[in-house]
């Protein structure tokens, strides 16, 4: 096996006084894709916000291929190569589509994607190309932000809850593509609350609770049973929906 | 008997004495001489700072004379000078004059510089019975700015400067003037000053008229504005031939480029406070030639100082050799202010009672630096007015200097040139 | 007649007003910081512009040359070194900073060049006048007001045309998804404040060559400021010229019914305008 | 681990109670200052106590309201031309004046809130300075109270106050105090309130605390006029030992704001012990430095930086953090009955929030 792209190894995350990971470890490997899934509060956030540098920790808790990034801002992470789609979008009110896309790709990393690429891949952006950012659909947002951090032509691509307060139809046609996106040459962390979803596209899957792994595991082998096992904790008899 | 020896009896009765910072001045009872204690208010800081610049050269060369202490009733006084920065705030004025008068607990309060020193000072003298003299203001925004009353007057606190009806008069001798309109424009601001001056009553506008002048005066502008094409359009409209007015430097340089911009080509142009220092003069540039001032004091009055005899020539030397600027006119008030108190101390029945300094000071007669202080002769009580002429900015071999040109109201000071028209 | 005078001249001197203003906006637009030194510095920048052309012999506007780069090298630093450090959700932290730093500047000004007011000599330029249908317009006024619209115009193609603006609106927009784009918010607005500051630079050479300065000066020109770039709206520097011009023009016709009125003539257009408008007339961000 | 006799919810600790008691001692022996202290020392601390009476409000306006104004020198300013009117106009003695002043402070601080009630943030901060400036340009063209020039308080209305000086000064003295404990009084009280407790709601989330059902305008809009009727009564009480107003003077945004923002700053925003604590600090820097001038003025903006940038809670910020103690109980302390784990900080609601 390659070496992974990215490697945490006892990450404890802190704000201010509050614990929010403990003793995390985590590993992606080269052109793999894992989806993390867990409760509300389980840390998910948390991770992703360590990992893309908007949280600082112990730089030897987060390597990227073999080098420590823990310790660094996120302009800086995102220089590495690792781009985000955040949660919620969170799209530039004061940015134009296309801007919006033209500052995803600042770091001009090489790379096959470009404006041309994205506009390919969601034709919708280019007729709006114009439009302020804010003036889309849910799902065309979320398309320029996926397009934006495309544009960056990251090695790691993390997805923070893509499926979030958008139509089940969007929810499928980002689904479709996003196998297609992947394939082009990248590993990715995808965060996600539908469960099935998450396992369909991943190759691993890392179930988070109370700021500790609870479970891990291939994402074809995993049970529904021990999935639900690692959300609620051990004493849960609840089953999943 | 005095608060002092109330406060230090009680002090001591009450065994408090360590506990309050006062201590310091307490030891005067048991020191061989007698100290009597200065408190001198002026504007160090801010705005003002200019009228105060001389100030330190003139209290470190007073301390020089007073070393030796000042006689009174047979007995040296030591004599101890404190001064207070009021930042050219009139509420640190207050404040500071309150702390001299309670924590310092000074003998006499001195304060000088424009109503915004002399009055908060002396408001505070009068309230807690601390004799007190101030200068440099003109006696109108300092006396009905305090709202005196000329038939009372104030019971502590006296002032010498000149008056409104001083600096009228020069003006109206500098503009007596052939080939000159009698047709005035008045720059008038919102501040003591601009008020006394633009006063209907009490200022400006009457005389005038009974002079023949006629004043367009379009109104009180708030200090700092940043334009005055009303005014400059008034002027135009009426014809004016002359300006007037007692301006701050920032606004009379607003006022005087728009006026070149808009084409308004005064014929003479005397403006009070703002023409004082020769650094603001010199900043206009060419446009500073030919613009024309009260003069309170120049190196050329006929005066020299009771305390050291030293001429005003010698006065403003001594200043520009020691620290490369050029004379101020402050520098003689600011000196004549310690000449008039070794004058008091001299001749106070008793410096431990504040009336007999009280006393002392009503009974000043004396010829300083700036000329006679006496407060016997003042237009109103506690007032004693000095001479005043007028003058102009004028270049001579290159170097900017103040002539006087009209000396009709103080003959014996000697004018140095004749007025020239701006255009 | 008198009337339209005053209105051309209050126009003009919104140009002075909009100078004033320009950098503030950007800052303001930028991340929001409210710069309550900003008038001081302007002082500063004065004084700096004196001792250039007094030590070089040289015009105040070919000062600029010198000035400019310094001012923005002393924008940039000062970012870096200290405001960066109070910038948040809360305003109180750059507020109380700035007011520490007013205080700062305007006492070592005194200390360094005493009370004395200076002024910067453009020569024949100072008085030199235009006449149009009888109505005198002085080239210094004027060139103040094109200088004012160029540099609006610059700030905005800057703002809404290249890369560095679209940095700008984003970090303005969102500063944590902004550093994921790679940009480093510190830099960014560094760069926004080294801009603010050679804007400062221009402002400061036109308000000494106008008319005498000294130390204390800067406060009372700072609350125009902030009101033309209010009444402009957040994030539209056309709109900041528009509130300069606004309120040059109130005060003209304040101080045409009475003098005492001009001043609070623009005050009292301001609180009208935003009681109506509380996010301005003309904004084009979030505040 | 639940029922209730397993633990008690209360505010005050060992230590909260031990220091009111002092502070109720030192109370005693400052109203009885006049007793023992020099005029010098009670016109000191008089000062003091009005600074302290400014800063606490600021800091409720600011730091518990979020209401960060630069413009409270519109009611000190407003405060001390009453009283100059009613004195001298109106012939009003002076102690009487100051309860019209009280109440008229908060019937003018009405219409100014619903004017920048209307400006969030910044906006709100610069609104306050305009109409502070407005109040200051409208006092300078009223000719009848000496317009730009001033006007100074005649002698006799003073004296009106008590016949002897050291009447005068004690009762001017005990005005002062009387204000500042009045002040902080009602801080702390109101803060203890239903009202006080949506205003911490509302400064920790405005969001949430307007769905849970709390009106946000008329909360800030309750504490804004408290505020503004206190601050014009401790105007008054200002200019009653400045003797003389002036428009400048009146609506100076330095001294009656800025330097009020530096005491609250550097004692502890949003603490009702931090303006106590700044206060202090910024007499102490003002008598050992004044007389230097600038480099005072220059010293007080550096150490005001370096306080917000290195601890932005203020000094009591950090003594607070080091020992856990507070002067004013306001937050709640769960403790456990015996045996139970001591864990009070998920429940603690404390002044910091």
């Amino acid at each position: 096996m390659a070496d992974p792209v990215l490697q945490i190894r006892s990450l404890d995350a802190f704000y201010g006084d509050f614990q929010a990971l403990f003793s995390l470890d985590l590993e992606v490997a080269s052109d793999g894709v894992i989806a993390i899934i867990g409760a509300n509060g389980a840390g998910k956030s948390t991770l992703m916000r360590s990992i893309s540098g908007m949280l600082q920790n112990r730089p030897d808790s987060i390597l990227y291929q073999g080098e420590p990034i823990g310790g660094l801002r996120a302009d800086q992470v995102a220089g590495k190569g690792i781009a985000l789609v955040p949660e919620g979008r969170q799209l530039f009110p004061s940015l134009s589509v296309e801007e919006n896309l033209i500052i995803g790709g600042r770091m001009r990393r090489p790379g096959p994607w470009s404006l041309a690429a994205i506009y390919d891949l969601f034709p919708i952006l280019q007729e709006r190309r114009h439009q302020a950012s804010t003036s889309l659909s849910g799902g065309q947002q979320q398309m320029v932000a996926i397009g934006r951090a495309l544009m960056a032509n990251p090695s790691l691509l993390m997805f923070d809850e893509i499926s979030l307060g958008l139509a089940p139809v969007i929810i499928r046609q980002i689904y479709e593509v996003l196998p297609k996106i992947i394939a082009t040459g990248m590993s990715a962390i995808i965060v996600e609350q539908d469960i099935s979803k998450a396992l369909e596209v991943s190759s691993h899957v890392y179930c988070l609770q109370e700021g500790r792994v609870s479970l891990s595991g291939q994402s074809d082998t995993i049970t529904r049973e021990q999935i639900s096992e690692a959300y609620f904790g051990a004493r849960s008899d609840h089953g999943l929906a | 008997m005095t608060h002092r020896s109330n406060r230090r009896q009680f002090m001591a009765a009450t065994g408090a004495v360590l506990a309050s910072p006062a201590i310091m001045g307490f030891s005067r009872a048991y020191a061989k001489n007698p100290t009597l204690k200065l408190g001198y208010v002026s504007p160090a800081t801010g705005p003002l700072a200019g009228f105060a610049e001389a100030d330190s050269y003139i209290v470190d060369g007073i301390k020089k004379v007073f070393r030796g202490g000042l006689m009174n009733n047979g007995k040296s006084w030591d004599v101890e000078i404190v001064v207070r920065d009021s930042q050219s705030n009139p509420n640190r004025a207050a404040e500071v004059a309150s702390q001299l008068i309670l924590e310092d607990e000074v003998d006499i309060l001195l304060g000088a510089a424009t109503p915004d020193t002399t009055n908060p000072v002396a408001d505070q003298a009068e309230l807690n019975e601390v004799p007190c003299i101030t200068t440099d203001c003109p006696w109108q925004p300092y006396f009905f700015g305090r709202g005196g009353n000329p038939a009372e007057g104030f019971q502590h606190t006296f002032h010498f400067f000149w008056g409104l009806e001083d600096v009228i008069a020069n003006f109206l001798s500098l503009w007596n003037h052939d080939g000159v309109a009698k047709n005035v424009g008045g720059l008038f601001p919102n501040d003591a000053d601009g008020n006394a001056w633009g006063d209907a009553e009490l200022g400006f506008p009457k005389p005038l008229a009974g002079a023949g002048f006629s004043l367009t005066d379009p109104g009180r502008y708030q200090p700092l504005t940043d334009d005055f094409s009303s005014y400059i359009t008034a002027f135009k409209n009426a014809g004016a031939e002359i300006v007037t007015g007692v301006m701050i430097p920032p606004d009379f340089g607003t006022f005087w480029s728009q006026s070149g911009q808009q084409g308004f080509k005064p014929k003479i142009v005397t403006i009070g406070k703002a023409l004082l220092f020769p650094s603001t003069v010199a900043g206009l540039g060419d446009r500073g030639v030919g613009l024309s001032s009260e003069i309170w004091w120049s190196p050329n009055h006929p005066f020299s100082s009771s305390l050291t005899g030293t001429s005003a020539r010698a006065l403003a030397d001594g200043y520009t050799s020691a620290t490369g600027r050029p004379w101020t006119q402050p520098l003689g008030f600011r000196h004549a202010l310690f000449e008039v108190v070794a004058d008091v101390v001299g001749r106070a029945a008793d410096m431990e009672d504040p009336a007999a300094i009280v006393a002392a000071i009503e009974g000043t007669s004396m010829k300083t630096i700036v000329g006679t202080v006496d407060w016997s002769k003042g237009p109103v009580k506690n007032v004693s007015k000095t001479p005043l002429v007028a003058g102009q900015w004028q270049k001579s071999g290159g170097a900017l200097d103040l002539v006087i040109t009209s000396n009709d109201h103080a003959p014996e000071i000697p004018v140095g040139g004749e007025l020239a028209l701006l255009s | 007649m008198d009337w339209l005078n005053a209105i051309v001249q209050g126009t003009l001197l919104g140009g002075l007003y909009a100078l004033f203003a320009a950098g503030l906006s950007i800052i303001f637009g930028v991340m929001r910081l409210v710069n309550i030194a900003h008038g001081d510095l302007i002082v500063l920048a004065a004084y700096l512009g004196l001792t250039i052309t007094m030590l070089l012999g040289i015009h105040p506007l070919v000062a600029l040359l010198v000035l400019v780069p310094v001012m923005a090298l002393i924008g940039y630093g000062l970012q870096r070194l200290i405001l960066n450090r109070t910038l948040g959700e809360d305003i109180l932290p750059p507020l109380l900073v700035t007011f520490g730093l007013s205080v700062i500047i305007q006492n070592a000004l005194l200390e360094v060049y005493t009370a004395d007011p200076q002024k910067l000599q453009a020569g024949a330029l100072e008085i030199a006048s235009l006449n149009i249908g009888g109505l005198a317009i002085g080239y210094l006024p004027l060139l103040m007001f094109v200088t004012a619209v160029i540099v609006i115009a610059g700030l905005q193609f800057i703002f809404y045309r290249t890369a560095l603006g679209r940095a700008f609106r984003a970090v303005s927009d969102n500063q944590d998804i902004a550093q994921l784009m790679g940009l480093n918010r510190r830099h960014i607005f560094a760069v926004a404040m080294a801009l603010s500051l050679a804007v400062v630079a221009i402002a400061a050479i036109f308000l000494g060559t106008r008319t005498s300065f000294d130390p204390a000066v800067g406060g009372g020109r700072l609350i125009f400021g902030f009101e033309a770039v209010i009444i402009g709206g957040l994030g539209n520097l056309w709109g900041t010229l528009a509130g300069g011009i606004i309120l040059g023009v109130a005060q003209a016709i304040g101080a045409q019914l009475h003098p005492g009125w001009q001043i609070l003539a623009g005050h009292i257009v301001f609180l009208a305008i935003l009681a109506v408008r509380p996010r301005g007339l003309f904004p084009r961000m979030d505040g | 681990m639940t029922g209730p006799a397993s633990h008690q919810i209360e505010r005050s600790t060992l230590a909260t109670r031990l220091g009111l008691l002092a502070g109720a001692a030192v109370l005693l022996a400052l109203a009885l200052a006049p007793a023992y202290l020099g005029r010098a020392d009670l016109r000191l601390l008089g000062e003091i106590f009005l600074y302290l009476s400014l800063a606490s409000l600021w800091n409720l306006l600011a730091g518990y309201a979020g209401l960060v104004s630069v413009g409270q020198q519109a009611f000190v300013g407003i405060g001390g031309y009453l009283l100059f009117a009613l004195t001298i106009f109106g012939g009003v003695h002076p102690l009487i004046a100051l309860l019209i002043i009280f109440v008229a402070g908060g019937l003018v601080s009405m219409p100014i809130a619903a004017l920048i009630f209307r400006l969030r943030g910044a906006y709100f901060a610069i609104g306050t300075w305009v109409v502070a400036e407005v109040c200051r340009l409208g006092f300078a063209q009223l000719g009848a109270l000496g317009g730009g020039s001033g006007i100074s308080l005649p002698v006799k209305v003073v004296k009106s106050i008590a016949s002897s000086r050291a009447g005068r000064e004690a009762a001017s003295y005990w005005l002062a105090l009387g204000v500042a404990v009045l002040v902080i009084a009602i801080a702390w009280l109101f803060l203890r309130s239903r009202r006080g407790l949506a205003l911490t709601a509302i400064r920790d989330n405005e969001l949430a605390a307007a769905s849970l059902g709390i009106d946000i305008w008329r909360t800030k809009f309750v504490v804004y006029s408290m505020v503004g009727a206190l601050t014009t009564l401790v105007g008054a009480l200002i200019f009653l030992q400045k003797l003389r107003i002036s428009p400048d003077a009146a609506f100076s945004v330095n001294d009656w704001t800025a330097f009020v923002i530096f005491i609250v700053v550097i004692g502890g925003i949003g603490t009702l012990e931090g303006p106590i604590i700044g206060t202090i600090v910024f007499f102490l820097l003002r008598e050992t430095l004044a007389d230097l001038g600038t480099i005072y003025l220059i010293v007080l903006g550096i150490v005001a930086t370096i306080v917000m940038l290195f601890a932005p809670k203020g000094l009591w910020g950090a003594i607070k953090h080091f020992t856990g103690f507070q002067l004013f109980p306001l937050g709640y302390r769960v403790r456990l009955a015996k045996g139970g784990k001591q864990d009070s900080a998920s429940m603690k609601r404390d002044a910091e929030g």
